[in-house]
């Protein structure tokens, strides 16, 4: 960690040559797996993450089911070679934890009523990790549930805002998250203006948590437009098949 | 799996909530009343045990050298745990943690470690080498919702009536000086804040049965400068950003309060 | 370990005070837990330890139950904090142990012929442990059947003898055990006189070993007293109410 | 899960024994003819096979350098584990072991602890870094009852006739010296002596059948000074003081028989 | 367990290769064909992609100091290791790796280590200390049959295409040297060439549904020399001695023309 | 690992004083172990191993099972006294490997149509492993298979062939596999002549491959005599009981 690292200089440009609201390069596609339901991919500055959706599908074990509706359930991994240090296989605790939060941040956009006594099975691998793979990865999985035809009241887009220099930015990359002040990672289903997804790490004053919530969901709103046309061009090139 | 008594337990929570009454008669502002004993686990280096509400969980800090984490060599070490019991719930089989236990300890965890609670760069040994690990282990008792506060709050007494023995190094060693306790070097009290949200009503620490038919959960983390250092939303719901502005006035006003009982078990310095 | 400790002076005083034939302080109270069937905390001298008890009740896995009868489970598990070195939250071999020694002296006592297919679930958790954790254990755990309304032909009473010092004396406390040349818990139910836990580490002659059991006998008749007077604490509490 | 075949033979063994009788024709003080081989595993440091009427063991030890426990940095290391193989019943599944097994294994470990069979003290190659280890691991290939028994002569037999590798440190490290190897510190011969109590009655070396309708069982370790220096109770049932008295002259006078065969595996000084 | 569906295509598969076809039209000794990418992970120390046909793997490498294995102290690391993604297929469950995995993996680690493509000697910072360990991970993202050649293949690309950075020892302790990259020490290209046996038929790199339905399977690795290195038959049926010539001669002669296409891929000396 | 010593004398006699074409000492002996339903113990060189075959039996899990026919399973594990360092108990990654390959050597040879729904187990226990100890489990495993009556198609006789000092030889011990340039185990079933069982680790040319296999086939037939003899040898042991 080199704390001396220039985040923001006097231009407002940071560490990786973007403005403060500026978002990473985020490509994303949908539909590349052949035996997943559904499926994306996405890159969003260096992260590079594969997302399945098997479903809804008979539950095993059996008592895990419920009987008035389907349920979600998610797996967030990452592989070995996916950060600088080589990591683990078995999952850990982190890895739990934000398989989780993705888990109900999905769980608001999905109709699973209709479908009681099965699951939907949401698989994400984390290639690449960067700051910001729980984000993106949500993206992801998002678009991969619509191209599995899972009913959605809406699309969930995620995109962090943080602190960094004492300044609210748009969309926290790596370095920034480890020398940076504050880091906010938010789902947003944009039709229904609904949050889905919250944590914070990092020290904020009341008027610096609302300013990072706002600018999140700028930066959400963004997003979603880039995970639209990822879902016209799955189905553009279906049709054309 | 929801049952027809669930339901209609959850009719009635709501329908109360609409003539602005909670199922225990609270305030929707009101935390539970709290009782807090320190010192309970005498070979521990601090204890807190807490009864919030009908939850009751007893924190216990273990002090003990350690080496440090590979790349973190100028810093001591934090570590947080949490277990339900099994006594704690008929619900609960005995095991290794499910996600939500795993997500309880982490959130406490990073309440106190985000809020530089514990400046662990004050219990470094020999850099790189040997450091001074703190580990907090909460052995949850008795369940009636909202761990997180429960855990949070008796994390933080527990540390905060925690003396810190002395260790010098001998040939590399880590030896124990007898005698020689001092003060953690304690930098803010942490206040977690855990909202829940039913039918977009927000009620502060919810009971096991709120608890259950809920759609989202915000807890919330301040420092003493009433800054908001730690946040995480959970549940299969949605909330609005009014909702969150709101919570987080919530959040900044009942932070003194509790801080203010939390100080009381801090060793003087 | 300090070896060179006096455990026994010219008085006949042991190393905390006590008379060779005396209980360390025992307080008892029953019915503390609100969500368990039946619950007790022991202070055991040192000891510090927490019983709550469910069942009669289904039994998962399913495999395990018994049409012939309910069967009990015992778990006993030391908080991290419980102990001078931190331990670890996994169960050791010697809690598992301990588990199995305590389910079979409790199993005696408790009459589930009446429950088949069913189970009684205890779970033990030592809050800080001294010398004679089991014994300290097991008198909780039979006061949290009582206080369940588990069907009982007796109460077990336990307390531990020992050898310090070429001297036999009840009831071991830490030191003793550690330094000491022998240490026998007995589980024991009074008014069937009979036997229902009996381990022994250390060295004993064939008459030491009659006075040891003799004098943990005597022992567990003391606190089969203080037994019954938390239960009566707890029931006269629960007519007031 | 007892079945009505289970009954009826519980039936006809608590029959018998009205008469006097065992099913296998045995007195109630008479163990099972035992049969031992040594050195049937060449690799490791010794070994044993034994059979105990059906139920047959192997013991192997392996003696290697090792870390001391921390705070007996002046003790050798000892170990003793237990494994029944899935061969050896059809019960009997893969997987770790449970609490028989552990139990089986600590109780075994404990009778030749607490005798003091070994003389860890002279196992030390630094104090505090680096000292000598004794792991001895039970095979059980066939089950016939009483493995307590069966798995502690197995280990005493093989630790008897186990050779003593010497180390030497240079650099800190343990390095083999070969050809150079001694006898391993024994002070006394443990003789553990399992013993059934059926409807009140008290039968030794309990075989399977017996076994499986015990109401309880006492495991008696004793020393070669005939003093008693390890004991658990084991199974659902209880047991009066006068059996325990009648159970440790029991112990006490077949343990210089046992002891008598075991001897006979002991390298001479 | 099978199906009325998998014996119909199984019978479908076994008709056309009477007629000497299979059921994706390729011909018996044909691979499918396969794009590579490599440098897809740029925090790997090198990486690739395989597609082999709808069978797709991504491989990583990461290389970093470690201890060496004990005996082997003139050695580096490498360790091999592969998890079939449950996005893979419906049928994979999360999970530790079962048996077919492990299998996988050890065979892909041998065939690497038996052609000795690596020379680990030249891993070596201090001998018995400190080595450089090469791992290789295969995260398999699609499955299609034949993850033997796919995952070979790809660990094969990424090992050619990686950088191996600078260690020196400082204190004892390796430290990075920035910008020193050099290269790995490859002394040969191993080519895995799996055949299934259906019916006495041969044919190469079988797809999921020739898979399914094949006897045998034999799993060739031949080094540059054209040389065999190692081997594995697998699957519940058998195979006779003339099949294995003639599997050899086949993996023989497949063996340079995928060795041209992962040659393309290695770091230039 | 000593890498001067003499694998090969000029005279063709090998390190342990075998010729290139001679097998190690082999004993089998069937029907050994008391409990399991056929069982086999084999001495071959320093290879001591004890099998045990239980079934056909019903399917723990249930989910296991098949409705159209019987499954055979295998559990290769080590004591932890049978090699020079202490083995961990817990299945290793190379055990886990080695009992699948045994059980798909095994498979050819057993006919389990006739008994859908249930398992045949094979319980390969290594008490002390030399060279070759997976070839030597499968002698032993078949020989137990036959003793538990199993239907079978033919015996599974297993050898090794290698190549140590450029030069093909039977039946590779550990310091010849150790120090050697290839080991080669396989498994074949004599009257059929087919082969079960293959595995190479090792550099051979295409002739030395095929003459590896060639040897390895003799070895399997004279290992086949003793497995033969062996079920003789129990056979009229029942006979005159």
């Amino acid at each position: 960690m080199k704390t001396d690292m220039q985040l923001l200089n006097n231009d407002g440009i940071r560490c990786d040559g973007r403005k403060i609201d500026e978002l990473r390069k985020i490509t994303i596609k949908a539909g590349i797996l052949k035996n997943a339901n559904g499926s994306a991919y996405i890159e969003f500055g260096n992260n590079k993450i594969l997302v399945g959706v098997f479903g809804p599908r008979d539950v095993h074990p059996k008592h895990l089911s419920d009987t008035n509706t389907g349920i979600l359930r998610c797996r967030y991994h990452m592989s070995p070679f996916s950060v600088t240090e080589r990591k683990n296989p078995a999952p850990s605790r982190r890895e739990i934890e934000i398989s989780k939060v993705i888990k109900e941040a999905l769980q608001p956009s999905v109709i699973l009523k209709k479908f009681p006594r099965t699951v939907v099975d949401v698989f994400v691998e984390v290639l690449q990790a960067d700051g910001g793979s729980r984000c993106a990865a949500l993206n992801a999985a998002s678009i991969a549930l619509a191209d599995a035809g899972i009913p959605m009241k809406d699309m969930v887009s995620a995109c962090a805002a943080g602190k960094i220099a004492d300044t609210i930015v748009l969309d926290v990359n790596n370095e920034e998250d480890q020398a940076g002040q504050a880091d906010m990672p938010v789902g947003y289903m944009p039709n229904l203006d609904k949050i889905t997804l919250l944590q914070l790490d990092g020290i904020l004053t009341t008027q610096e948590y609302e300013k990072c919530i706002d600018v999140a969901i700028q930066g959400c709103k963004i997003v979603y437009e880039i995970q639209k046309k990822a879902l016209i061009d799955k189905f553009f090139k279906c049709d054309i098949k | 799996m929801t049952t027809i008594i669930d339901d209609l337990k959850k009719n009635k929570i709501l329908g109360l909530l609409k003539n602005e009454k909670r199922i225990d008669s609270r305030g929707f502002l009101e935390p539970r009343s709290m009782t807090i004993d320190i010192d309970v686990i005498q070979k521990a280096n601090g204890s807190a045990r807490i009864e919030l509400g009908n939850t009751s969980v007893i924190a216990g800090v273990k002090i003990q050298p350690d080496k440090p984490f590979p790349d973190l060599g100028d810093k001591g070490i934090f570590i947080c745990t949490a277990e339900i019991l099994p006594l704690a719930h008929p619900d609960i089989e005995p095991g290794p943690p499910g996600e939500d236990v795993i997500e309880l300890a982490r959130v406490v965890d990073r309440g106190i470690r985000e809020t530089s609670m514990l400046d662990l760069s004050k219990l470094v040994l020999e850099k790189n080498k040997s450091v001074i690990g703190i580990f907090v282990d909460n052995s949850i008792t008795n369940c009636d919702g909202n761990l997180f506060d429960a855990c949070s709050y008796a994390s933080t007494a527990a540390i905060l009536s925690s003396n810190l023995p002395t260790w010098k190094l001998e040939n590399e060693q880590p030896v124990l000086v007898e005698d020689q306790e001092s003060i953690i070097p304690i930098t803010t009290i942490p206040v977690s804040v855990t909202m829940g949200i039913l039918n977009d009503y927000i009620v502060v620490d919810p009971n096991a049965d709120e608890w259950e038919c809920m759609d989202a959960r915000i807890t919330m983390i301040t420092n003493s400068d009433g800054n908001i250092c730690a946040l995480q939303k959970g549940g299969s719901g949605s909330v609005t950003y009014d909702q969150l502005k709101e919570c987080s006035q919530i959040a900044i006003s009942i932070g003194p309060k509790i801080r203010k009982i939390l100080k009381q078990y801090q060793i003087d310095n």
